[in-house]
């Protein structure tokens, strides 16, 4: 019983670390790659917390992570970044040391928030949480540093896995495996609006093509 | 005998309430004369007329704040849409004032009985009464819509905005009253005055005129609530008794004769095209009726003796002394100055009637459409007869109108004291009856009869070209330039640089960059690309959580 | 009866894809939300029960939606008449889905017991909007939807974590199990919940649903969805879909107050709405003043009124949530008719295309048609909130709360309803009786302005003459939640 | 009882019959005082009734553009003025019209007349009168706002307003020679010249357009108009003179009731006007006329020198703050 315990923060500690390299990354390659272990470790997670609770659907997140986040959605985004030959590297919004610094401060947050909560004799403890919601935090902040739409939707994507780690760890919790389906909805729907409206640098430029064109309009 | 009344409609599960007493029997009655005149004036098929008018029956039939405040705003936004499709200029600010009267006032109504709840109070109603320095949408919104809905503004909503401030200042939060709350009023009256007296000399346009004349009656009427307040939170009995005659009179008469001007300037608009004094003249040949009535109803705005408007002046003017005679020395010096203010307004008041009157209806026409004009239509005019017809009891038999008032003056300060009217026109009327009489017969006796008309002396100007019969306009006094040595002599002191209101100058036009700011910062908030609209979430999401944190942690 | 008035439309979705002509998928689409219509009405004989099953708000907000999509199908009839060579059949087929999944979603979202059920409503919902947003594929129409998904994704994202962490937070109650996430269950053992983290919970949900509701600084997807979307779904459809995440917030913040008020380790909600409401509100009145798109304007003035309901969740008791409740139902009345003659006034004008809804293309519209000019004049004056619109009752009674629970609260309150009051009424008169372009050609009114008219009507009862019935049921449900 | 009352009436209808009467032969002493004070040696005492018969035997005329009202201004005026001065107590207190005479109401009725002057100046349309009109509205503000302000001092010292009450209680009870009253008499002696259109604010014989006030309105008359409206301003000189000296000389009134003290009031009464004749001419000729927009400054000192007359009275009182 304490192993598994172990066993699932030294996986939480791992996504979190995972997740907090993605913010160090320029490249849109090496940002994919680490997203890809991110969600197998998350898979691993999963699979460990279904055989540690006994739950069927736990197994069958495990699988739809595995299946489509380690393995279809990487291949997806390593198409977009050949097709809009995205190799370079991506500007950021901020010094990538700046955000690196405001991670660990997020980190604080999490910390400082889950601290107060009493949990008692539940298979997820407050470090869990605290991993799941810096993991999340930090997803975020990778979108809002990235200028480019496709960094963007990696840092989307880790919030996610962020989000999956905290429902797996729910004891007992209904409909775990139709939210991650759920999730999984959007997440394809991110990729395809990608593929669909040619989304070439970042929102930015369709923001202002817009612009200009409804400016004249009138808005 | 105070019937009270409960409707099923309001609020839901609580409905409204109803409930006439004195005071609000006798609001409603300055009210009534208005509405049946408005309507005579034309405004009989308008619907928004009507709800107008009904807005402010609830209003001063309320029973509870509810109703109040729905009567209230009903009125406003009833007169907002007439104002609007009259103009749109003012329709903004007007709505904006009369909005900014309901936020105040809905708090006020809940808070307890105190200092704030009162100066809310005074800050909607005042708004809304057009007191300063909450004037400056007067007189651009009233002139704007039909003159049968300018006569009801003008005589009747202000009537129901410093309804309401009698309602509270001295039934509703009497306990907590004291004396400088009615200081309060005071300073605010007085400063209406002065500056609506010297605008109402000032403008150049007849309905504007009558709106400005507006502000410094709702001015006269508050210095009066003001002495009558701070009596009754010092106990001073004279001091309550004269400040409410001098005020509940004015009320009545300000609802008879403002009304008549204002429909006598619709008919002007109607008869010559336009209402700019320095395009009319001459008049009283083309529409005598018209003259004789407008010529009343000047007499009541100037506060003439004999006319309806001296007997509250000649009280207010015995309030203020008489609340000279009491209170530190700092109130008394303050009530010195009021009197010396009241003296300037009168004297400016009589000027602007003078004005009014002299250049619009007296002299040569300035235009040919004033030469032509046609006496007014019977409906108008039937309606200002009416009103007209209500003067002559207020102006010869003042001290049976304040009979009348005694059981509200009663109600609202229970110890004043109502001695009877030391001015006593009729009497003057009779002397004065004697002195003509006998000056008749000896004219007769000893005069030559008869006038002949002669050609006037035009003052050393050449002869006037065939195509102005009636002379050349710019060779008589116009408008303008009789007002301008008045500007010059007073307005400099009183005015902002160019002549502006003061209000308008250091109240509004700040307002309006402050908002122009904020809209700045909105626009650029609205510009802000997607990944910035992510960053805002953020940031506000991390700010939550760190004010979670401490919150707990503390 | 529930499951099935919630899963028709869901069902009947892809068959509407199936129908040969636009006009006759409209016509579908419009039987089919009456059917909706009279199902939710049924529903009051029979609430349901277990993970769907609706509680008196879902009652009546539910019959609310059913009418404003009955009265937003028919409009749509007459918009595709005048729209049907903007789009291709297969968009046009895509399009009659997304409205009933729309539908179907919001209803499911406001009879769902179950938390997380109610959250796969709105994601459901988010989704279909965002197909639908995208519709004209115009570039500003992708825009919007591009901010509507990536907004609305984080959003979901959030809410999602909010509500596992209330599942998390239930445990020490509950224990594993549907029991933890259902309101019935959560609101009875409320107080034996580990508030903090029930804290930590509200603020995701906050931020997750307030997407939704488009509360500041979260807004940033709704007036630009608002305008360029096709006119009936997106704008018509948008007010119920605002009300199910206003509700699901308003109770989630009351498992809060009621773990606060038992002595819990839960903060009080109170701050936390407040701020988000005023910034809406002071938002919004700024907003206004340069908009030039009378349908983004209107955007705003949701963005407004959303903030006000969240405000008055914010002063919390029982009257206060009453005037909550109240505004949101006569908003969602007035907005959606203020939308749709929005349509027809653009009609009158042309083209209801989107960008042909600026102020400078409908202004003076009593040349073009008197009634529907009166009905978008009088619309709008009843969104400012003065007397007779019913608007005034909710707000007299937020104020009036105000007053009395957090004084000073009510001054910022009353200056941003001043703002955007005053805001909304200036464009009212050139929009109504200012000068009309040239070559306007006079129209005639249709069937749907009667409908707006309904509509409004139906507002002022609501305020001033409710019938016993709604004011007992949302009187209780004030006092359940406050 | 009626005994009283009757001789109450025989003073009151004495008093109009000399303030009717007498108004011109004080016009007249005035002028010819101040003929004599310049050296020349001016028209008889009487001339002033010459006059007025003369404009009574000439024919009215009328300016074609004037409106049917064209008459009724002079006679509005000169009712007014007739009814303040049966109201101003002259020679003795306690007449029948006493209770009527409170400053409030002869301030209205001397506004009243004011107000007909004007519009008679406006009737015809022409620049002078005009301009007489405007003239005469701005002096009127600042000489109300005096007035009223030394009203109050009055109304304090007196505890009434009424001009018979002011004069009985100056007479009776020793008010002294107060700070206040001086200024009080300066800033109503300022006001008084203004309204009687004295020098140095108006010159009554003076006929310069440029400078002129009074005389500008009643360009257009003739006849029997202008013979109303210069005995109007003849009797609002002798209406002037009897106010402030019952306020101010109040010494030695007759009371109405009791007949014997009649003929002293009657002499006294003679004489103060004579002696405020005399000054007048004096003043007049000492002095010189000012320019139009210096005469607001003018009165604007009187109303100052008024509320100062009211603060040193609080003073005066030890009001505590």
């Amino acid at each position: 019983m304490n192993l598994t315990f172990s066993l699932a923060h030294l996986m939480g500690g791992i996504i979190l670390v995972l997740g907090f390299s993605l913010l160090s990354q320029r490249r849109l390659a090496a940002m994919i790659t680490i997203y890809q272990l991110q969600a197998f470790v998350l898979s691993a997670a999963a699979f460990w917390q279904g055989f540690a609770q006994h739950e069927v659907n736990l197994y069958l997140t495990g699988l739809i992570t595995l299946g489509i986040k380690a393995v279809l959605l990487p291949i997806g985004l390593r198409q977009i970044v050949l097709r809009f030959n995205m190799i370079r590297a991506v500007e950021t919004a901020m010094p990538v040391v700046m955000s690196m610094i405001l991670g660990v401060g997020l980190i604080g947050v999490a910390v400082l928030v889950v601290l107060p909560s009493t949990l008692s004799a539940v298979s997820l403890t407050r470090e869990d949480l605290a991993i799941a919601l810096s993991v999340v935090l930090l997803g975020l902040l990778v979108m809002t540093t990235r200028r480019n739409a496709l960094a963007q939707i990696i840092g989307f994507l880790s919030t996610e896995n962020g989000l999956v780690l905290a429902a797996i760890g729910m004891p007992g919790m209904p409909f775990v495996a139709e939210f991650s389906v759920a999730l999984l909805v959007l997440l394809a729907f991110l990729v395809v609006g990608v593929f669909l409206f040619r989304i070439r640098e970042h929102f930015d430029t369709l923001d202002l093509s817009g612009l200009e064109e409804i400016e004249r309009r009138g808005r | 005998m105070t019937p009270s009344f409960a409707l099923y409609v309001g609020l839901p599960g609580q409905g409204m309430h109803l409930h006439l007493d004195a005071l609000s029997l006798l609001f409603l009655g300055i009210l009534l004369p208005q509405v049946v005149a408005g309507a005579m004036a034309g405004m009989r098929k308008s619907v928004t007329f009507w709800v107008f008018a009904l807005g402010m029956g609830l209003a001063l039939a309320a029973a509870d704040a509810f109703t109040l405040i729905f009567g209230f705003e009903l009125m406003s936004a009833a007169s907002w849409l007439l104002v609007l499709r009259g103009d749109q200029k003012p329709a903004t600010l007007y709505v904006g004032t009369a909005i900014f009267s309901a936020a105040c006032l809905i708090p006020a109504v809940f808070l307890p009985a105190g200092p704030l709840a009162f100066l809310l109070i005074v800050l909607g109603a005042g708004a809304k009464a057009g007191l300063a320095p909450l004037h400056f949408w007067l007189p651009r919104a009233h002139p704007a819509p039909p003159a049968g809905v300018s006569a009801l503004m003008s005589g009747g909503m202000v009537k129901v905005a410093l309804y309401v401030i009698i309602r509270y200042a001295f039934v509703v939060l009497a306990p907590a009253a004291q004396p400088w709350w009615g200081g309060v009023l005071v300073a605010a009256g007085a400063a209406s005055v002065l500056i609506g007296a010297l605008r109402a000399m000032l403008e150049g346009e007849l309905k504007t005129v009558l709106a400005c004349s507006t502000v410094e009656h709702v001015g006269l009427i508050t210095v009066g609530l003001g002495i009558a307040l701070r009596g009754k939170a010092m106990d001073d009995a004279t001091m309550a008794g004269l400040g409410l005659q001098a005020a509940l009179l004015y009320a009545v008469a300000h609802g008879l004769y403002k009304p008549l001007l204002f429909i006598g300037a619709g008919e002007v608009k109607h008869g010559v095209g336009t209402t700019a004094l320095d395009w009319l003249g001459g008049l009283v040949r083309g529409m005598p009726k018209l003259g004789l009535l407008m010529l009343a109803g000047a007499a009541g705005m100037s506060a003439m003796p004999l006319g309806p408007g001296f007997a509250p002046e000649f009280l207010l003017l015995h309030a203020a002394i008489a609340a000279a005679g009491s209170g530190g020395i700092i109130a008394r010096i303050g009530f010195t100055a009021l009197l010396a203010v009241l003296g300037v307004g009168a004297a400016l008041a009589l000027g602007a009637a003078v004005r009014l009157f002299g250049i619009g209806f007296l002299g040569r026409p300035r235009t040919l459409q004033a030469a032509a004009a046609e006496e007014a239509r019977r409906g108008p005019l039937a309606g200002m007869a009416l009103l007209g017809a209500l003067c002559v009891p207020v102006a010869l038999l003042p001290g049976l109108v304040l009979n009348l008032l005694t059981p509200v003056i009663l109600e609202l300060a229970p110890q004043a004291q109502t001695p009877p009217l030391a001015y006593a026109p009729l009497s003057l009327a009779v002397l004065a009856g004697l002195v003509a009489g006998a000056g008749w017969l000896a004219l007769r006796r000893y005069g030559v009869r008869g006038t002949r008309e002669v050609a006037a002396w035009n003052g050393g100007f050449g002869k006037a070209p065939p195509w102005l019969p009636f002379g050349d306009p710019a060779a008589q006094p116009s408008a303008t330039g009789f007002a301008e040595p008045i500007g010059r002599a007073i307005g400099r002191g009183l005015l902002a640089p160019g002549g502006a209101d003061p209000a308008e100058a250091f109240l509004l036009a700040p307002l309006q960059r402050l908002h122009t700011r904020g809209v700045r910062l909105a626009e650029r908030i609205r510009r802000a690309t997607i990944r910035q609209r992510l960053a805002f979430v953020f940031a506000a999401l991390v700010v939550f959580l760190l004010a979670l944190g401490l919150g707990e942690g503390s | 009866m529930i499951l099935f008035t919630i899963f028709l439309p869901l069902l009947a979705a892809p068959l509407l894809g199936l129908f040969g002509s636009p006009r006759q998928g409209a016509q579908a689409n419009a039987v089919l939300a009456g059917l909706v219509f009279a199902l939710t009405l049924a529903v009051f004989a029979a609430p349901g029960a277990g993970l769907v099953h609706a509680d008196d708000l879902g009652l009546i907000f539910g019959a609310i939606t059913g009418f404003t999509g009955l009265t937003t199908a028919i409009t749509n009839i007459y918009y595709v008449r005048e729209a049907e060579p903007r789009l291709s059949l297969r968009r046009w087929r895509v399009y009659h889905a997304m409205c009933q999944v729309v539908l179907g979603a919001t209803l499911l979202g406001l009879y769902a017991d179950n938390i997380g059920l109610l959250w796969a409503a709105v994601e459901g919902a988010t989704i279909a909007a965002t197909l639908a947003v995208s519709m004209p594929r115009t570039p500003s129409a992708l825009e919007a939807a591009w901010k509507y998904f990536i907004l609305g994704g984080v959003g979901i994202g959030l809410a999602l974590f909010g509500t596992m962490l209330v599942y998390l937070a239930a445990q020490p109650a509950l224990g594993p199990g549907f029991a933890a996430m259902s309101f019935r269950a959560l609101t009875a053992h409320a107080a034996g919940m580990d508030g903090s983290l029930l804290t930590l919970a509200f603020v995701f949900i906050l931020f997750g649903y307030g997407t939704k509701a488009a509360l500041a600084p979260l807004q940033g997807w709704l007036p630009d969805a608002y305008a360029e979307g096709p006119a009936p779904l997106t704008t018509a459809l948008s007010g119920p879909l605002m009300n199910v995440a206003l509700l699901a917030i308003l109770r989630f913040r009351h498992l809060l107050q009621a773990n606060f008020t038992a002595g819990g380790a839960a903060l009080p909600p109170g701050p936390f709405l407040l701020t988000l409401g005023l910034a809406s509100l002071f938002l919004a009145a700024f907003s206004f003043s340069r908009r030039r798109d009378a349908r983004r304007f209107f955007g705003f003035s949701s963005i407004e009124h959303s903030g006000v309901a969240a405000f008055a969740f914010g002063i919390g008791g029982a009257a206060a949530v009453f005037g909550g409740l109240l505004h949101m139902l006569l908003h969602t009345l007035i907005k959606s008719a203020l939308l749709q003659v929005l349509i027809r006034a653009a009609a009158l004008r042309g083209s209801t295309a989107p960008g042909h809804y600026g102020f400078s293309h409908l202004r003076g519209l009593i040349y073009s048609n008197k009634y529907t000019a009166w009905v978008l004049g009088a619309a709008m004056f009843a969104l400012s909130g003065l007397p007779p619109s019913g608007l005034f009752a909710s707000e007299f009674i937020i104020i009036s709360q105000t007053i009395q629970r957090s004084p000073w609260a009510s001054l910022p309150l009353g200056l941003g309803l001043l703002l955007c009051a005053v805001a909304i009424l200036r464009n009212l008169g050139p929009l109504v009786f200012g000068p009309a372009p040239v070559r306007t050609k006079p129209g005639r009114a249709t069937l749907e302005t009667h409908l707006v008219t309904l509509h409004l009507v139906l507002a002022v009862v609501l305020a001033f003459a409710m019938p016993p019935l709604p004011v007992h049921l949302l009187s209780h449900m004030a006092e359940a939640l406050q | 009882m009626l005994l009283t009352l009757l001789l109450r009436l025989l003073a009151t209808l004495l008093h109009a019959a000399l303030m009717f009467g007498l108004a011109p032969l004080l016009m007249g002493v005035v002028s010819t005082l101040r003929a004599w004070a310049l050296g020349r040696r001016g028209p008889a005492f009487v001339q002033p009734y010459r006059d007025l018969y003369k404009l009574l035997r000439k024919a009215t005329l009328a300016p074609d553009t004037a409106s049917q009202l064209f008459s009724a201004w002079p006679v509005a005026g000169v009712l007014a003025l007739a009814v303040a001065a049966m109201l101003v107590p002259g020679f003795s207190t306690g007449l029948l019209t006493a209770p009527l005479s409170d400053l409030i109401t002869i301030l209205g009725l001397l506004g009243l007349a004011r107000a007909a002057t004007m519009l008679g100046g406006l009737e015809a349309g022409s620049g002078f009168g005009g301009a007489g009109a405007w003239r005469e509205a701005l002096y009127g503000v600042f000489a109300e706002g005096a007035l009223l302000v030394v009203l109050l001092c009055f109304g304090l010292l007196a505890h009434t307003v009424t001009v018979d009450g002011i004069a009985l209680a100056f007479a009776t009870q020793h008010i002294g020679i107060s700070v206040s009253l001086g200024f009080a008499l300066a800033a109503i002696l300022a006001v008084g010249l203004t309204e009687t259109g004295r020098i140095p604010t108006d010159n009554p014989s003076g006929h310069l357009e440029l400078a002129m006030v009074h005389e500008a309105m009643l360009l257009e008359y003739s006849g029997r108009n202008l013979l109303l409206l210069n005995y109007a301003a003849m009797l609002r000189l002798a209406l002037w003179m009897s106010l402030i000296g019952s306020i101010f000389l109040p010494f030695g009134m007759a009371r109405a009731a009791d007949i014997l003290s009649w003929p002293g009031g009657l002499l006294l009464w003679a004489l103060k006007l004579g002696a405020m004749a005399a000054a007048l001419a004096v003043f007049e000729v000492s002095s010189a006329k000012m320019r139009v927009f210096r005469v607001p400054e003018f009165l604007g000192v009187a109303m100052l020198l008024g509320m100062l007359a009211g603060i040193f009275l609080f003073v005066a009182a030890r009001i505590g703050a």
